[in-house]
């Protein structure tokens, strides 16, 4: 780790940053078409978040601004670690279980800083977004962990380099047909989208969470938003659909399953959490054993 | 010589302790700081002794790498603390027995890791259980103590048949002796590992034997619950460790069924290692008790040590040693955040408390840190050591002990986040507002703890040193590091590049926080409340039933604890059985047994 | 060399005398177990012949290794006993005398019969010591049963001596190791049964309940510790040394031995008064003895019930005092009595923790050796029997303790504005005998040597045929 | 239906005991026993200490005891420790029955009046009881009786002025002093002898001629305590038995 | 076949002990046992024409068949112990009977504090 690889980590997140959030606006748009309407500019996302940054907003005490910058901080510290398509920040760190619980530092902060308003609806939403997380998270985890043992690597750009051995075909969601269902299905719950959403439910709990942030604090959870995204569909696209050899694949691949889900999502109703785990645990749990089982004691789909 | 000195010290300051407590109270518990502390420096000091052995008394000793690295890991929680004891003199009934039997406990503990042979070991093992069950119906029950004492004995006597066991078949009580003949019959090897394993397993409160610690963490006094949760348990593990490393259970079930590589003797305790840490985790996430919450994730990361023990390997064991001394500072740590909110609110319920935070801001940061590392989230240690147990059981594919695993990880940022919530954030009671913070004392202790979780997780490599030791010396490869680097078979740790990189994007994150516009500050009842009028904090706190939905999904589970009370009650059943049958004041019946004895025996006898 | 029969005749002649001057009796029965205490210390060893008669024509005293330990424990136990409670003796003084008279020769003599006859003599001085409660249909139950088993017990020996044409005990002895074993099945189990009333086995022992349950701190100690420890000396005697069991009997009484231990400790876990608990106890301890009797154990044998006569002691004597001096010793009721008698409670709580067989007391040598005597013989039920006996017996004795000690409803801390009010007291003299008695406790545990070179030297006499098992850390045997 | 089921148990026990007991194979059937295997030859034969020629009846002397009653001879002489611990059970069982009823006072009342026939006859007979009492126990070592019959004789003539005699009342005091003079005096022989002879109850004095009835050594003087002694003691239970109930 | 009536006795006296609540009749009992026990081991002595161990002027040595000495002292021992139980069995029955009003054992309460 020298100097470089910060400044070459930096440009890396302000990629992201900017591929992200205009894909978010480009679906903003898809979304609306899909429902008869013209929609927001595609910049529209950029125009929102540097609005909220540049506001005035009230804060509840030290712990709830130290969530935020703490939240912030560690989701584009993984973010720093995804690699981006070929290219990496940080060499040798794009160790899936380190990204997963790396993660989880920036979830804990938003976490801290929403209960730290001391307004409940805050705390239902992160009592109910932990709770969801426990609902995908372990059917993912399963699939990641049979990948792991049949490719005797938990780095990501291995594992992708590994499924462009074998061409198109190679692609795990191929071969491991089961796996790629239950990583999507996850993928879905990871950013929170329909049916999944029950934790931000604006209409039922106020926003969950976001309940009582404004300006910088909401531009920096706004923020926060584009990058765990990022991280998370580009999880999916590493694991599953080949990674990229060149940017232009992996951001072509990203850009496609993204807007496949979104669109996924606004056709569906949302799930009551505790439906949601119910329904994590029956299919997707029972098809990520299988699966797993399928890999390490019948190797099937392994090379 | 340090050892042995150590030792004596330790009892000879139980005694200190006792009649300085006499005199002042105080003085009493700050001798039980001194001595600990003492320990502390001694076995630092006495590193380099290493493999020399002494007597005491009748009783041998043999200093080994893993059981200085066990000593340390409880010294190290006793001392911590025992900083809180001062605090606590005037509350407990026997403050003066407190202060002796804490520091009797600790010689305990001491002499058990560094025993020589298996009458030693079991001569240290049962002070402790007998010293610590006095401390415990000190706190808020008396039943926990029993409780405890019944799992804890009923495993040490099956050990301490399995001892027997081993003396007739080996006609030696030397540790490294005794274990010898077992190589070669793995039938035997397998009774033997069942029942010698026992003492370990209720001690680690592995199921169905967890029931002791919520009931004994959780109402014991609140400055011996650090000890119990970080320390004792711990004692356990060694017995696991003993069980596989020096029988040596994978050489003796050589022939055994095999799961996945793994005999089906050794799987079968996985088994039960797993379904402790699933159990422990959702107990956990249902507890209104933040220390019995903290007691249930005791018995969760019990799984995940035993799983690593078991293994044997070069990552998950490694992970499993190192789990062991992050689990012990980080629980004691929180445990101890927890004893402050009780001594300065009298509660550890969580929905009796909130908003703890704007009180005492460094119990809340030491809170923060232990559940980080608790929750196996980087940078604390916690993350290390969880990350090597899951590395090493990808490596064997054990994928039902992962699944565990997972549960258990995912599971443990449910329950560690509901106290930080609801007992540090949140609204403040106005009944609290007037609390003072942590006092000196106190404080000193929860930083060092912090410093420590850290510290080794952001430079592990002097305690992986010490394990790859203890593993050389368990005759498996060691765990591999490259400077800052641990190498495992399925990738690469870099602590160091992680917590930097997590510095650089916090840092960012600041900047971003910094330059924007200055923020007002509000209080807290000053929020979006759906527009109702709302004067009441107390009402206002998500506090209770956290997690209600996910609850509701379990909560009519079989209960274990149902079943070993029904047990329990079979027995005092049959108690009274026999009273009914047999004891009356009437001589007829006993005439009529004499005679039914009589018939019984003289039937079969007429015929011989 | 002092002839031990002055065991038993100058407690007999004090007895004799005491009615004579019925306002020394307090002061004849502390000479008499002064006396005898004394005399113990210089006995010689050897065997002594009452009225010049050679055995098996005479009775004889036996005064081998065996026999000198049992009278050296009871002797002091009985000087302590009655020097600690003297206050409750009153009309007894006289009993004890003779009492004392009978334990010894109990201990002493190498005749069946004349055993038999000190068998009354002690078990009748049971009686009137047990009718001290006023629960005079409990002392009438231990009088029928006693008398019935002693019955039988006559009825086995003249069986014996139909058969084999002798009564002294090395005679027979000599006669029955040669002999069928299957025509000892009946003579022996009717002795059985007929010690089995006195050493509490489990189906005889109907009236341990209502005359321990009722026994004071002076009864109390007396029967649990000396009564019991000098019958199940005898037992040990007779069945370990004397009578050869055959293979069908010895399991069967192993059997009834084990059910004695487990059936005696879950009654006493079943239980909350102080005194049933402990008299439970009692039951569940005398079926180990016995059990390590049979198995030919005779050395771990009489280590435990030192062990357990010694912790009883401490036990009965403050638990009969608690019920003494408050009308009851419900557990319950006496919760948190320690935290104002710190010091007996100290006494006691070793005495519990010996009796459990925890380290650091003696109870923990005498169970680590009984251990190592039933693997010795290749018997891996047993040790599991007697060690969940361990589990069941330090669970109510934790519990006992936990409550005496620490008072509080469950879910406060437990303070002592919670403990009884119950106007309990423990006099001096009694506090300071069970310290001493849990003093010995203490020192046994923690320099075990000292008191285990005397007992294996006492095992190796007794008979040569089982090997001894020291304690030995450092690899047994 | 319980006496019916313990009926059933017994003749169960009884069978198995009367199959048991003769199924012994050195259990010999009644009458045909081999006194030559048991240590009752000796007994008879006086050869327990050294080899003795036949002992004939007022003709051998100095023997190791000289009890022409050889049930005597081992009653008092042989198994003489026995006999002690005998007489300390009677000792125990009046001693524990005056515990018993030592605070009563006054005299049960019986629902019948002595006759005259009684009243006249007991004052007749009560000397000759006595005397015969006496008589049996200071011969016990030439004809059957002893000591027990002998002092229960002397029980049973008080036992008859009690019956006699509604108000009759002994001074037991007496009683007591008789009973632990003689019990002492039975343990010093005992020690006596030990001091003596080396051996505790050994025969110390000269045995005399089988038949004498000066012989037999410390029999007779062991008899006339052990008399007086359970004379004394079975009057003091009858005398407790009969106190009235009021404490 | 005195030594059949000797067992039978003790088996009547067992049997009267399980089925008796009279307190006297239980001693009565117990005495019966003992009696039966008395006669068993008077036979056990027994000696075929045996003369009674007696020398006398008539069996004046000892020479002759005698029956065995021994079984008789016995049981002059077991009488008197068992007389003393009797008496002392007595005073308790009595006691019970002045302080619970009842020789029936089924109304006398068992419990240990009453």
């Amino acid at each position: 780790m020298n100097l470089m690889n910060f400044v070459y980590a930096f440009l890396l997140l302000l990629a992201a940053f900017v591929f992200q959030t205009t894909l978010t606006g480009i679906n903003r748009k898809v979304v609306a078409r899909l429902q008869r309407r013209r929609g927001p500019r595609f910049y529209q996302q950029f125009i929102d978040i540097f609005k909220a940054l540049s506001k005035g907003s009230t804060t509840h005490g030290w712990v709830f601004d130290f969530g935020v910058v703490m939240a912030l901080g560690g989701i584009m510290a993984t973010a720093i670690f995804i690699p981006f398509g070929p290219l990496k920040a940080v060499p040798a760190m794009d160790n899936i279980f380190i990204i997963a619980y790396v993660l989880a530092v920036g979830m804990l902060g938003m976490a801290m800083s929403a209960s730290g308003s001391g307004n409940p609806w805050a705390s239902i939403g992160v009592s109910r977004a932990l709770t969801n997380m426990l609902a995908y998270d372990i059917p993912f985890m399963m699939v990641v962990f049979g990948l792991i043992f049949a490719f005797d690597t938990s780095s990501l750009s291995g594992l992708a380099a590994i499924q462009r051995e074998g061409g198109f075909l190679g692609w795990h969601v191929i071969r491991f047909p089961l796996g790629g269902i239950v990583a999507m299905i996850s993928l879905q719950g990871m950013l929170g989208k329909k049916p999944f959403d029950s934790f931000i439910a604006p209409a039922e709990i106020a926003s969950g969470p976001m309940v009582e942030y404004g300006g910088r604090h909401l531009g920096m959870l706004f923020l926060l938003h584009e990058f765990s995204t990022f991280i998370e569909v580009s999880l999916i696209v590493h694991l599953f659909f080949g990674g990229g050899a060149t940017v232009a694949a992996f951001l072509v691949k990203y850009a496609l399953i993204y807007t496949f889900l979104n669109i996924v999502s606004n056709v569906l109703p949302r799930f009551k959490i505790d439906q949601a785990v119910t329904f994590f645990y029956k299919v997707p749990l029972a098809l990520a054993v299988v699966q797993t089982f399928l890999i390490i004691v019948v190797g099937m789909g392994v090379a | 010589m340090t050892f042995d000195i150590l030792i004596v010290l330790m009892f000879l300051g139980a005694v200190t302790a006792y009649l300085v407590s006499k005199a002042d109270l105080k003085a009493g518990a700050y001798a039980t700081v001194l001595f600990s502390l003492g320990a502390l420096v001694l076995l630092l000091l006495g590193r380099g002794e290493i493999g020399s052995e002494f007597t005491i008394l009748f009783m041998g000793f043999e200093v080994t790498t893993i059981g200085w690295y066990f000593s340390g890991v409880m010294v190290l929680v006793y001392a911590m603390t025992a900083f809180f004891n001062s605090y606590w003199m005037d509350k407990m009934i026997y403050p003066g027995s407190y202060n002796f039997l804490y520091l009797f406990s600790l010689g305990g503990t001491v002499g058990l890791f560094f025993a020589k042979d298996l009458i030693t070991l079991f001569i240290f093992w049962e002070i402790v259980v007998w010293s610590s069950t006095f401390i415990v119906p000190m706190g808020k029950s008396r039943r926990a103590a029993v409780v405890y004492y019944t799992i804890s004995t009923i495993g040490s006597m099956a050990t301490l048949y399995g001892i027997m066991l081993l003396h007739r078949i080996s006609g030696t009580l030397d540790i490294q002796g005794a274990f010898a003949p077992l190589k070669n019959d793995p039938v035997l090897a397998t009774v033997i590992f069942f029942i010698f394993i026992m003492a370990g397993l209720t001690k680690i409160g592995i199921f169905p034997f967890h029931i002791w610690l919520p009931l004994a963490h959780g109402s014991a006094p609140h400055t011996f619950s650090p000890v119990l949760s970080g320390g004792l348990v711990k004692m356990g593990a060694f017995i696991a460790y003993m069980s596989v490393g020096i029988l040596p259970a994978y050489e003796a079930f050589k022939g055994s069924l095999t799961v996945m590589g793994i005999p089906i003797q050794i799987y079968a305790l996985m088994i039960l290692g797993a379904v402790s840490i699933v159990l422990g985790t959702l107990m956990a996430i249902k507890q209104d008790d933040a220390k019995k919450l903290i007691a249930y994730s005791s018995v969760a990361n019990g799984g995940y040590i035993l799983i690593g023990i078991l293994l044997m390997d070069q990552l998950a064991f490694a992970g499993s040693m190192m789990h062991l001394f992050n689990h012990a500072i980080a629980s004691a740590a929180a445990f101890l955040a927890i004893a402050v909110v009780a001594h300065r609110t009298g509660t550890t319920k969580i929905s009796e408390l909130g908003g703890m935070i704007h009180r005492m801001p460094l119990t809340y940061l030491t809170y923060l840190i232990a559940i980080i590392s608790l929750a196996g989230i980087p940078p604390m240690g916690g993350f290390v050591s969880k990350w090597l147990i899951i590395q090493g059981l990808a490596d064997q594919g054990l994928m039902f002990m992962a699944l565990a695993a997972f549960f258990g990880s995912i599971g443990s940022f449910l329950y560690v986040f509901r106290p930080l919530a609801a007992v540090f954030l949140g609204q403040l009671a106005p009944r609290h507002e007037e609390l003072a913070s942590a006092p000196l004392l106190m404080k000193i202790p929860m930083t060092i703890l912090m410093v420590l979780i850290l510290f080794f997780g952001v430079l592990p490599g002097w305690i992986l040193g010490i394990i790859g030791q203890i593993q050389v010396a368990a005759g498996i490869e060691p765990v591999m590091m490259s400077g800052n680097s641990i190498l495992a078979v399925n990738g690469v740790l870099n602590t160091l590049n992680v917590f930097m990189v997590f510095g650089f994007g916090f840092l960012i994150a600041l900047v971003i926080f910094m330059l924007m516009q200055k923020s007002r500050r509000v209080g807290l009842m000053d929020t979006y409340t759906s527009a109702e009028f709302i004067y009441t904090p107390e009402l206002y706190h998500y506090g209770s039933a956290f997690y209600a939905p996910f609850e509701r999904l379990y909560a009519r589970h079989p209960s274990v604890e149902d079943f070993l009370m029904a047990l329990a009650y079979k027995g005092h059943e049959a108690g009274l059985m026999v009273n009914a049958l047999f004891f009356s004041h009437k001589p007829g019946v006993t005439v009529f047994w004499i005679t039914v004895i009589v018939a019984v025996v003289t039937l079969g006898g007429v015929g011989l | 060399m002092i002839n031990p029969v002055l065991l038993i005749a100058i407690p007999l002649l004090l007895a004799f005398v005491s009615i004579l001057y019925k306002g020394y009796r307090n002061n004849l029965l502390v000479f008499g177990a002064l006396v005898n205490a004394g005399l113990v210390l210089t006995l010689g060893k050897g065997e002594y012949l009452i009225g010049g008669f050679k055995p098996p024509f005479g009775i004889n005293l036996v005064l081998d290794d065996y026999a000198f330990l049992g009278l050296l424990v009871i002797n002091g136990l009985f000087l302590l006993i009655t020097l600690m409670s003297l206050d409750k003796i009153g009309e007894n003084a006289t009993v004890l005398l003779v009492a004392l008279a009978g334990l010894n020769g109990l201990l002493l003599t190498g005749d069946l019969f004349n055993l038999f006859v000190f068998l009354e003599i002690t078990a009748i001085t049971a009686y009137i010591l047990s009718a001290s409660s006023r629960q005079y249909q409990h002392s009438f139950n231990y009088l029928v049963l006693g008398t019935l088993g002693s019955g039988l017990y006559l009825f086995g020996l003249i069986l014996l001596y139909a058969v084999f044409g002798s009564l002294n005990m090395a005679d027979l002895s000599l006669k029955m190791a040669t002999a069928d074993t299957s025509q000892l099945v009946i003579p022996s189990l009717l002795i059985f049964i007929g010690l089995g009333v006195e050493v509490k086995i489990l189906p005889f022992n109907g009236w341990v309940r209502g005359v321990y349950g009722n026994s004071d701190s002076l009864v109390g100690p007396l029967f649990s510790a000396v009564y019991a420890g000098a019958m199940l000396l005898v037992f040990g005697r007779i069945f370990a040394q004397v009578i050869p069991l055959g293979a069908y009997l010895k399991t069967l009484l192993l059997l009834l031995g084990a059910l004695t231990l487990i059936a005696g400790e879950l009654a006493a876990l079943s239980k909350t008064r102080i005194r049933e608990i402990l008299l439970y106890s009692s039951i569940g301890q005398s079926g180990l003895i016995v059990t390590l009797f049979l198995s030919g154990l005779v050395f771990p044998a009489v280590m435990q019930l030192f062990n357990n006569i010694l912790s009883k002691a401490v036990l009965f004597t403050v638990a009969g005092q608690m019920a003494d001096t408050t009308g009851t010793d419900d557990a319950e009721a006496l919760q948190g009595a320690f935290a104002r008698h710190k010091l007996a409670g100290v006494a006691f709580t070793i005495a519990g923790l010996s009796l459990i067989g925890m380290p650091l007391f003696y109870g923990f040598v005498s169970k680590i050796n009984l251990l190592f005597g039933v693997f010795s013989l290749d018997n891996y039920w047993l040790p599991g029997v007697i060690l969940l006996g361990t589990v069941i017996e330090g669970t109510y004795l934790i519990r006992l303790l936990v409550k005496l000690w620490m008072p509080g409803e469950e879910g406060l801390v437990s303070h002592e504005s919670h403990a009884t009010k119950a106007p309990l007291e423990i006099q001096r003299a009694r506090v300071m005998g069970i310290v001493v008695l849990s003093a010995v406790l203490l020192v046994g545990g923690l320099m075990p040597g000292m008191i285990q070179n005397n007992l294996s030297e006492s095992g190796r006499l007794l008979d040569e045929t089982t090997p001894v098992y020291l304690f030995d850390l450092k690899g047994g045997q | 239906m319980k006496k019916a089921l313990a009926m059933l148990l017994l003749v169960l026990v009884g069978t198995l005991l009367f199959m048991g007991i003769y199924a012994m194979e050195g259990f010999r059937p009644y009458g045909e026993v081999d006194l030559a295997q048991r240590v009752s030859q000796a007994y008879i034969d006086k050869d327990v200490t050294g080899e003795n020629p036949e002992v004939v009846y007022g003709i051998s002397k100095d023997l190791e005891t000289g009890s022409a009653n050889l049930v005597t001879s081992i009653i008092v002489n042989y198994r003489s420790f026995d006999t002690l611990g005998e007489v300390t059970v009677l000792f125990l069982s009046a001693l524990g029955v005056s515990i018993l009823f030592g605070s009563f006072k006054g005299r049960l009342r019986s629902r019948y009046q002595p006759n005259f026939i009684l009243r006249t006859g007991s004052k007749v007979v009560f000397p000759l009881i006595l005397i015969m009492g006496v008589y049996i126990f200071i011969h016990g070592h030439l004809s059957p009786g002893g000591g027990f019959p002998g002092g229960s004789m002397i029980a049973s003539a008080i036992l008859l002025m009690y019956l006699a005699d509604e108000a009759f009342r002994i001074r037991i005091e007496g009683f007591k002093m008789t009973e632990g003079i003689a019990g002492s005096l039975y343990v010093l022989l005992g020690l006596v002898g030990l001091t003596l002879a080396g051996y505790f109850l050994s025969n110390f004095l000269n045995t005399g001629t089988v038949g004498a009835l000066f012989s037999a050594g410390i029999i007779p003087v062991v008899y006339v305590l052990v008399g007086l002694k359970v004379g004394s003691e079975l009057t003091g239970i009858i005398t407790d038995f009969l106190k009235g109930e009021v404490e | 076949m005195i030594q059949y009536a000797g067992i039978l006795l003790i088996l009547i006296g067992i049997y009267g002990l399980l089925t008796e609540t009279n307190l006297i009749k239980i001693i009565v009992s117990l005495n019966v046992f003992e009696l039966g026990l008395n006669v068993f081991i008077i036979s056990v002595g027994f000696v075929r024409e045996g003369v009674a161990p007696i020398l006398t002027s008539v069996n004046n040595h000892s020479g002759l068949v005698f029956v065995d000495p021994l079984p008789q002292a016995l049981v002059l021992t077991a009488i008197v112990i068992g007389l003393g139980t009797t008496a002392l069995g007595l005073a308790f029955a009595r006691r019970i009977y002045m302080k619970h009003g009842t020789l029936n054992i089924e109304e006398i309460g068992g419990g240990i504090n009453d």
